[in-house]
């Protein structure tokens, strides 16, 4: 039961196969001896012409196939060079130029699998030779094939409302397409919401960024629901079914106008509870709204706290104040569904928990505190009113500031965070600005890339900063000498003098790296896309496609996709936007045909398949008593093909002899291969 | 040939200038690559079981946990670089090597992983080897008769150990210890008696069995 | 009658079943043996090999061979056969995939001869005596012949034309066959002499199979009383209906017994066992390892539930042995 | 759960009261404790440095005894009192996993002594035992004398938890903590506890050696601890037996205790100061001996 | 067919893998972008998810002379196609059971789950595979299939040789 017939020709066709192979400059040319494997694939049955190029991804290289297959009239192209992730529509289109059907083209990636993974040219060369060999054997079986379109919905979900989400929002709502804009907390704003001041122009936060919430808000083309997750998506590009859960704030959002009379109303007259935005460094009340800015305007309720969730025995004062009986205390969550063509995750970040450098002293010494921390300190809407003060009342005569606290560590997070070294030197000046204490930076490397940042440092040090090159080993309240004692002592060697220090400060600053959200991993299964090793979202590529996934149609922006400052986050979000306008404008988009079919005549209709599929795309046909594939729900996997025990449904580009083909291509070469590398190897 | 210039011909107290030792205060701080050794980091590498020996930054975390780090003439972090460098003299020769008190403080600190405390032994070992330790300096005396008496017994006798390490390194620290170890001797927590294991036959095969194969492998 | 086509029949590794269902044609078997000439058929007829010798090369229209080829005997007279046949036919299970005895290629020639002649406790053999190929015995030799390291299908030794599937062939197959040899109208070579499709197609109980089966447990016949309406793999129990080439009208269903594939795959599959493996696993309920094969730990022995007729004919032949 | 016990030479030395508190303690938690049979020394510190393939070879061949004396279907857990000790034999132990063909050269060598190492034992801390195997519940039910009152200094030092045990935080380590509560006493919170006390180096370089042990006592001191608490036979006689070298160098006045861990679970355990050996100490407790007669402490 | 020798001396095993397009093909990418260097004996046939590797292609890659297979696919829960990998690790299950009995070892065949951004997992999966394979030494069914089948070569032969003076 051989698949290909000796004389090299299926059912009737006489395939005239042309095959190219890639020097990609040195990339493959240095590991693999092109030559070689071009003049095997000569030898080779059904190989036409068999040619070498240096770059075959270029204008002359796509060239060199299409005069090929118009003069040599061939009817099947292989291509050995890079992943097939990244060039096989490049030479598909450039097939297609040449009048001939797409699919009868085929790739063999021989840089990422060959060339960069092997340090042998021999053993390199004789993988390269077998791989071709497979695509060679694989490509007889080839069929014409068309593609699919489908429509893209023009409605876009934005997950996550901090300024990456915000400025997507925007983009996308100002080119006239409407926007779903679900954030989980109370209010929009994110992280940069909580900052004092952003590095290195010192503009407030809060004055560039207030304005583009409001914005958000009474944006037609905006729906913003806050205090909302998603929690079910179905569907696929152009067309998903995303379920949201709105949590009930106990107020009706539509009737509040934020004039706080309830909060003032509230039978506790002094706030007794950590207030979250001012990170636990202020109290609020049970029914509070995070920030004078919160975006919408609205109070909530925190159930946990408020007498009446918990004794039903409140006056429910809050509810009198209430002109325009806003206050509804049975309100219950809201379900909605709405169908978007595509998704903008921007989830954010979050930052990394001291507590797990336990030699730093955080929540050990109260005068230990986090940068997020220290923004709301010396901001003037924070909880001291901006006055940089120790936990006992006192101005601070000398702060330490320790960077890459849960960064470029291998017991905490191995990845540099990119921003604290910046946003240290902007606390440093903060705080000596509103001292005039001496200030501490200890610094592994002082990483300042961008425009205006080293400048900036630049800045800090003729201010007086003090510089210390050493990662600090401890924060200990042991003192060695009297001008210890009562301070906390930072132990660290000053690398570039040699020389171990001790220096004590009355407050520590902790420069605290960023991290993945917790649930990252819950929202890429939601969203079917994956996380890369450190947890961020990974993008489809890292320099190519950025702010795309894996997931046709779903795209990333900001802090969920690794560490980045605020001029990088809301650059991203505009390419998120793009890339989802894009799609929008296009209207449809082509889907690979690797769907699966069933022949008729051959289904015994034994359902054995049916219930394989994830998308329910196989039904059965009462009428004709067998399996039926919509191949318009068909993403493609081949789960069925793999399973139907009478060999009935076919996968295109996957199809059964195919795959037999080219194990037997990869196979068979071997033993020749044995043989050759014993030559060499003599 | 005639173009390479010995470099030791520019050493301060060399017979070709005319310094000779009078300005001492003028140190000379330059290293040539000839001076080098270029594979002293593989050697230390493969002795400390790790290469991650190559990764560090550099921050100084191990230097400023390390307890006695204000003692060495070259901080641990300095040493990790002198080694990746291959200044293969300077390291040997530093204090840093045996001023170590093996109590791994740096090793669990290191934000790169890197077993420092190992890299020290891998030094200490390679030290001896190269005949480097100076002769009246107690620890490597200290490790080579503990060595040998273990050798021999099995076991360590604290007692007869540390009178010979005194008096082979410093007689008059022996003298100065005489009333602590009378106390010791009167609480019954010292003996001059020599402790041994029973079997010692085994012993001996042992670690004759060790020097056979490493011989085996040195061919 | 000179005009008449001749036919032949032979047997070889094979429990005689197939040689019994060319008598089951009933009264057809008149029609048949009106049509042809049997010039050859060991089991009904004395022949010798000589005679078989003496034909003509190409002699004889078509040959009925079935039985799987173990000897050395087998073998020679198999291409005996072929050279003197226009047509070989496999006839039956063991001839078109190995059959029941190829589940022998589980094991060695070395081992079988041990359990066969010394281990089996009906042996009494503390001598260990063993069948010799040769013996002279009054200055004659006697020999016998040897049996192969593999059981092999008839195609692996030579040439076959078409295949009438069947443990053993329906009479309607064979009927069928006989008439399309005598129509001349021949179809391409090498094919099955049975519809292209799974055993479902004609199944009776086509209509009861649920969409999703989400095994938990699996049954052997034995172990559950069947209901004789319902879909088997509906009851737990492992059939081979789905990945069995049609033909015997459901035969064992009908018997309310589980398909064991004995008709073998259809033409777009190479392996049979495998792919009823992948069917069934596929629809297995649980997910996690475990649970997993604690499902599968109801079926003891996969070779001999999805392998039982073809393990000669699957992809892998027999037990590797690893030196 | 039988556990073998691996003295070290200290606790038949220096260390000697070490030795005959932990098993007066052990017996009276009606643990069952068995010396390994000829043992020999580890290799510790010093040994590293001269010859790591024999060193490591040494500490395997008193593995390969643990696995000898008990049968194959027992775990076997090996009480390594010692902080030297517990960590060559732990590294040794974690070593022969990593490394395959370290493993190969000292299995052959064992073979040819006569012994077969299978990688079965596991290198345990007295603490760790106490802490997790009996539990400081058990512990809390058995005292009969406790320690009210008495403010203890825990001090790990180095190599107990650090670098390959896993029992314990390795820069806030509590077990021993968890025991002084047990047994009535309080903890002094001193960012110490794992400091090294330069043992290593207090007898060949006191120069280096000395002012470690000195800065310990010292904050121990200053946080108004009654007696410091060790698990390492070394740091104990470094701290205490030197501490008139100390006083002499540092022109200071430091009078502390410093007990095993295993001397005062034994006091609370009502067991005679004599059979906990603390009639060998130099500088005895006297705070707690204060409090446990119901006087008042005198703090120095 | 090489002199088997002269292969056992310098035995590569010859693996065939099939990697899920979503997650191990990506890692198997991602590994050749960061230059990892890993054995050259794996072959990798790119297929869109582990659900499609039909056992028949495991059972024809030894056939046709694979020393091992080696499967690759996204974790459990994080399939591209959502359950594609249930279905394959069911099947892979009872496929090692049927491996078992057919004297195939266990570790000639692999399942393994290696997320996009898991490079390093696939060097240390190719390694440790090809090591452990390398180990068990070759599994060569078709020459030993070859070798079985010489046996009724010989027959053929004589046959051929004896036919003439006994009839003639």
């Amino acid at each position: 039961m051989s698949n290909t017939n000796g004389n090299g020709t299926i059912k009737g066709i006489t395939p005239r196969i042309g095959f190219y192979i890639c020097h990609c400059g040195h990339n493959i040319a240095a590991m693999v001896d092109v030559e070689k494997v071009q003049k095997f694939v000569a030898s080779l049955p059904g190989v036409v012409v068999s040619r070498d190029y240096k770059y075959m991804c270029s204008d002359p290289g796509q060239e060199l196939v299409q005069k090929d297959i118009k003069e040599l009239k061939l009817n099947r192209i292989v291509v050995a060079s890079c992943s097939p992730l990244l060039h096989e529509h490049t030479f598909r289109r450039a097939v297609e130029k040449a009048g001939l059907n797409p699919f009868f083209f085929h790739m063999v990636n021989i840089r990422e699998n060959v060339s960069w993974v092997t340090d042998n040219r021999e053993q390199a060369t004789a993988k390269a030779n077998a791989l071709a060999r497979a695509a060679i054997q694989r490509v007889f079986f080839h069929k014409s094939l068309e593609t699919k379109k489908v429509p893209i919905n023009p409605d876009v979900l934005i997950v996550g409302g901090g300024i990456a989400g915000i400025h997507a929002a925007l983009t996308i709502a100002n080119a006239g397409k409407h926007v779903y804009l679900v954030e989980r907390e109370p209010t929009i704003g994110g992280h940069m919401a909580m900052f004092d001041k952003t590095f290195p122009t010192l503009d407030c936060a809060a004055c560039i960024l207030t304005p583009k919430m409001s914005s958000v808000k009474n944006h037609p083309n905006i729906t913003l629901w806050t205090y909302s997750e998603v929690e079910k998506v179905e569907g696929f590009v152009g067309n998903y079914k995303v379920n949201i859960k709105r949590k009930p704030r106990y107020v009706i959002e539509e009737l509040c106008v934020g004039c706080m009379d309830c909060i003032d109303a509230c039978i506790y007259k002094e706030a007794k509870y950590p207030d979250e935005f001012n990170q636990g460094l202020s109290k609020r009340k049970p029914i509070y709204i995070p920030f004078p800015q919160a975006t919408p305007q609205v109070v909530l309720f925190d159930p946990e706290t408020c007498i009446d969730f918990k004794s039903h025995r409140c006056k429910k004062t809050c509810i009198e104040a209430c002109d325009r009986k806003a206050i509804d205390l049975k309100q219950v969550p809201e379900y909605k569904e709405i169908n978007v063509g595509t998704v903008i995750l921007a989830t954010g970040f979050k930052t990394y928990d001291a507590e797990k450098s336990p030699q730093y002293g955080y929540k050990k010494f109260p005068n230990v505190f986090t940068s997020l921390e220290i923004e709301r300190i010396v901001n003037a809407s924070g909880p001291t009113n901006g006055e940089v003060l120790t936990k006992e009342g006192n101005i601070p005569k000398s702060v330490g500031i320790i960077h890459c606290v849960g960064s470029r560590d291998e017991k905490a997070h191995k990845w540099c965070s990119r921003v604290c070294c910046m946003y240290s030197l902007k606390l440093a000046h903060l705080i000596k600005e509103h001292t005039g204490a001496e200030v501490y930076n200890f610094y592994i490397d002082m990483r300042t890339p961008g425009k205006g940042y080293e400048e900036f440092y630049d800045k800090l040090m003729n201010e007086g900063v003090h510089f210390v090159r050493g990662r600090v080993a401890e924060v200990t309240d042991w003192a060695l000498i009297p001008e210890e004692e009562h301070k906390l002592t930072i132990r660290v060697e000053d690398t570039l003098i040699g020389v171990v220090r001790r220096i004590p400060v009355d407050m520590v600053v902790l420069a605290v790296g960023m991290e993945p959200r917790e649930d990252a991993q819950d929202i890429r299964r939601m969203f079917n896309i994956s996380c890369s090793t450190e947890g961020f979202f990974l993008e489809r590529h890292p320099k190519l496609a950025p702010v795309s996934t894996f997931t046709d149609g779903i795209f990333i922006a900001g802090g969920c996709q690794g560490p980045r400052d605020i001029p990088d986050s809301v650059a991203q979000a505009g390419a998120a936007a793009a890339e989802a306008l894009s799609l929008i404008s296009a209207g449809s988009i082509e889907l690979e045909p690797n769907t699966a079919s069933i022949i008729e005549s051959f289904c015994s209709g034994c359902k054995s398949c049916i219930p394989l599929c994830p998308y329910s795309a196989i039904s059965f046909n009462e009428g004709t008593k067998k399996a039926v594939i919509n191949e318009a729900l068909c993403k493609g996997c081949g789960t069925c093909v793999a399973a139907c025990p009478s060999g009935s449904i076919i996968q295109n580009l996957f199809e059964d002899e195919q795959i037999f083909s080219e194990i037997d291509g990869l196979l068979k070469f071997a033993g020749i291969e044995l043989e050759e590398m014993e030559v060499v190897n003599a | 040939m005639d173009t390479t210039i010995d470099v030791k011909s520019f050493a301060p107290n060399g017979k070709q200038n005319g310094y000779n030792g009078k300005a001492k205060m003028i140190n000379r701080k330059i290293k040539y690559e000839s001076e080098l050794s270029s594979d002293f980091k593989e050697t230390i590498a493969e002795l400390a079981h790790g290469e991650k020996l190559y990764g560090c930054i550099q921050c100084g975390t191990c230097s400023a946990t390390c307890p006695v780090s204000h003692y060495m003439d070259y901080t641990p972090r300095k040493i990790i670089q002198m080694v990746r460098e291959g200044f293969r003299d300077d390291v040997l020769k530093s204090s840093t090597v045996w001023l170590c008190a093996s109590c791994y403080s740096c090793t669990v600190e290191c934000p790169k992983g890197i077993k420092i405390t190992d890299v020290m032994y891998a030094l200490k070992r390679e030290a001896i080897s190269a005949g480097y330790f100076p002769k009246r300096f107690p620890t490597p005396v200290l490790a080579e008769n503990f060595f040998a008496q273990v050798l021999n017994n099995g076991r360590n006798s604290e007692g007869p150990l540390l009178m010979k390490m005194y008096m082979k390194t410093n007689p008059f620290n022996a003298l100065k210890n005489t009333m602590l170890a009378f106390r010791l001797w009167k609480t019954g927590r010292l003996t001059l008696k020599t402790e041994h294991t029973k079997d010692r036959k085994s012993l001996k095969k042992l670690l004759g069995s060790i020097d056979k194969q490493k011989e085996a492998l040195a061919k | 009658m000179p005009d008449k086509p001749k036919i032949g029949f032979y047997w070889c590794a094979s429990c005689g079943g197939c040689e019994e269902s060319v008598v089951d044609l009933a009264e057809d078997i008149v029609m048949v043996a009106d049509a042809v000439d049997i010039v050859f058929w060991p089991v009904a007829m004395d022949f010798k090999k000589a005679d078989v010798e003496a034909m003509e090369d190409g002699s004889i229209l078509a040959t009925m061979i079935n039985g799987a080829i173990r000897t050395s005997e087998q073998e020679e007279m198999a291409r005996l056969i072929r050279r003197k046949s226009k047509i070989v036919i496999a006839y039956g299970s063991c001839a078109h995939m190995g059959g029941i005895p190829s589940l022998a290629n589980e094991f060695t020639r070395e081992q079988i001869l041990e359990y066969m002649y010394q281990e089996a406790p009906s042996v009494v053999n503390p001598e260990k005596t063993r069948p010799m190929l040769e013996f002279k015995h009054n200055s004659q030799t006697v020999t016998l012949p040897e049996i192969r390291n593999l059981v092999r299908t008839l195609d692996q030794v030579i040439d076959v034309d078409y295949y009438l599937p069947g443990c053993p062939p329906t009479p309607k197959l064979l009927k069928a066959a006989v008439l399309t040899l005598l129509s001349g109208e021949y179809p391409p070579k090498g094919t099955v002499l049975s519809p292209d499709e799974a055993l479902c197609e004609e199944c009776p109980r086509k209509e009861s199979k649920p969409t999703d089966l989400a095994f938990k447990h699996f049954y052997r016949p034995h172990q559950i009383l069947f209901d004789n309406k319902k879909c088997l793999l509906a009851q737990g129990v492992v059939c081979m209906g789905p990945a069995t080439r049609a033909g015997c009208e459901a035969l064992c269903i009908n018997g309310n017994m589980p398909c064991s594939g004995c008709f073998g795959p259809t033409s777009r599959v190479r392996d049979q066992g495998a792919k009823i493996l992948s069917s069934i696993c596929s629809n297995i309920d649980p997910k996690e390892e475990i649970a997993i094969d604690a499902v599968l730990d109801d079926i003891p022995d996969p070779i001999g539930t999805f392998y039982r007729y073809g393990l000669a004919s699957s992809l892998l032949r027999k037990k590797v042995m690893e030196d | 759960m039988r556990y073998l016990y691996y003295p070290g030479c200290s606790l038949k030395s220096t260390g000697k009261s070490y030795e005959e508190s932990l098993l007066a303690v052990f017996k009276a938690l009606k643990m069952d404790v068995v010396e390994i049979n000829d043992w020999n020394c580890c290799g510790a510190t010093a040994y590293m440095a001269v010859d790591e393939t024999k060193a490591f070879a040494i500490a395997a061949r008193n593995l390969a005894l643990a696995e000898e004396q008990f049968n194959k279907e027992e775990e076997i857990h090996v009480i390594a009192p010692c902080s030297a000790c517990y960590m060559v034999l732990l590294k040794t132990k974690m070593f022969l996993e990593q490394n395959l063909a370290e493993k190969g050269r000292i299995k052959n060598a064992l073979k040819e002594s006569g012994l077969n190492y299978e990688g079965k034992v596991k290198i345990r801390h007295p603490l760790d035992v106490l802490v997790n195997d009996i539990g400081v519940k058990e512990i809390a039910k058995a005292v009969t004398h406790p320690l009210k009152g008495v403010k203890v200094a825990s001090y790990y030092g180095c190599q107990t938890v650090r670098p390959y045990s896993t029992f314990d935080d390795q820069r806030e380590p509590h077990t021993m903590d968890d025991i002084t509560a047990a047994i009535g006493a309080e903890s002094v919170d001193w960012p110490l506890k794992t400091r090294c006390c330069g043992a290593s180096l207090t007898g060949t370089i006191d120069r280096v050696g000395l002012p470690l042990s000195f800065m310990i006592l010292k904050e121990a001191s200053k946080r108004r601890a009654d007696v410091v608490s060790t698990s390492c036979p070394l740091c104990q006689f470094n701290l205490e037996c030197y501490q008139d070298n100390m006083n002499k160098q540092f022109r200071n006045d430091i009078h502390i205790g410093v007990v095993y861990f295993s001397q005062l679970m034994g006091l609370a355990l009502g067991i005679d100061p004599k059979t906990l050996g603390m009639n060998r100490l130099f500088v005895p407790p006297e705070n707690v001996y204060k409090i446990m007669k119901g006087g008042e402490k005198v703090y120095v | 067919m090489p002199n088997p020798e002269k292969k056992e001396k310098k035995f590569e095993p010859k693996i065939v893998a099939f990697f899920c397009n979503w997650c191990t093909y990506t890692a198997a990418d991602l590994a050749g972008v960061s230059r990892l260097k890993y054995a050259p004996n794996v072959r990798v046939i790119r297929i869109m998810c582990s659900g499609r590797v039909d056992p028949q292609f495991i059972l024809q890659a030894f056939a046709s002379g694979a020393d091992g297979v080696l499967i690759g696919g996204c974790h459990p829960g994080d399939c591209h196609y959502s359950e594609g990998n249930y279905k394959m690790l069911r099947r892979f299950r009872l496929l090692q059971r049927v491996l078992k009995v057919l004297g195939i070892a266990e570790e000639r065949c692999r399942l393994e789950w290696i997320s996009a951004s898991e490079g390093d997992k696939v060097k240390t999966v190719i390694n440790d595979m090809v090591e452990k394979v390398r180990n068990l030494g070759p599994l060569s069914i078709p020459a030993k299939m070859s070798d079985i089948d010489e046996e009724i070569k010989e027959l053929e032969k004589e046959i051929n040789r004896e036919e003439v003076p006994q009839h003639a």
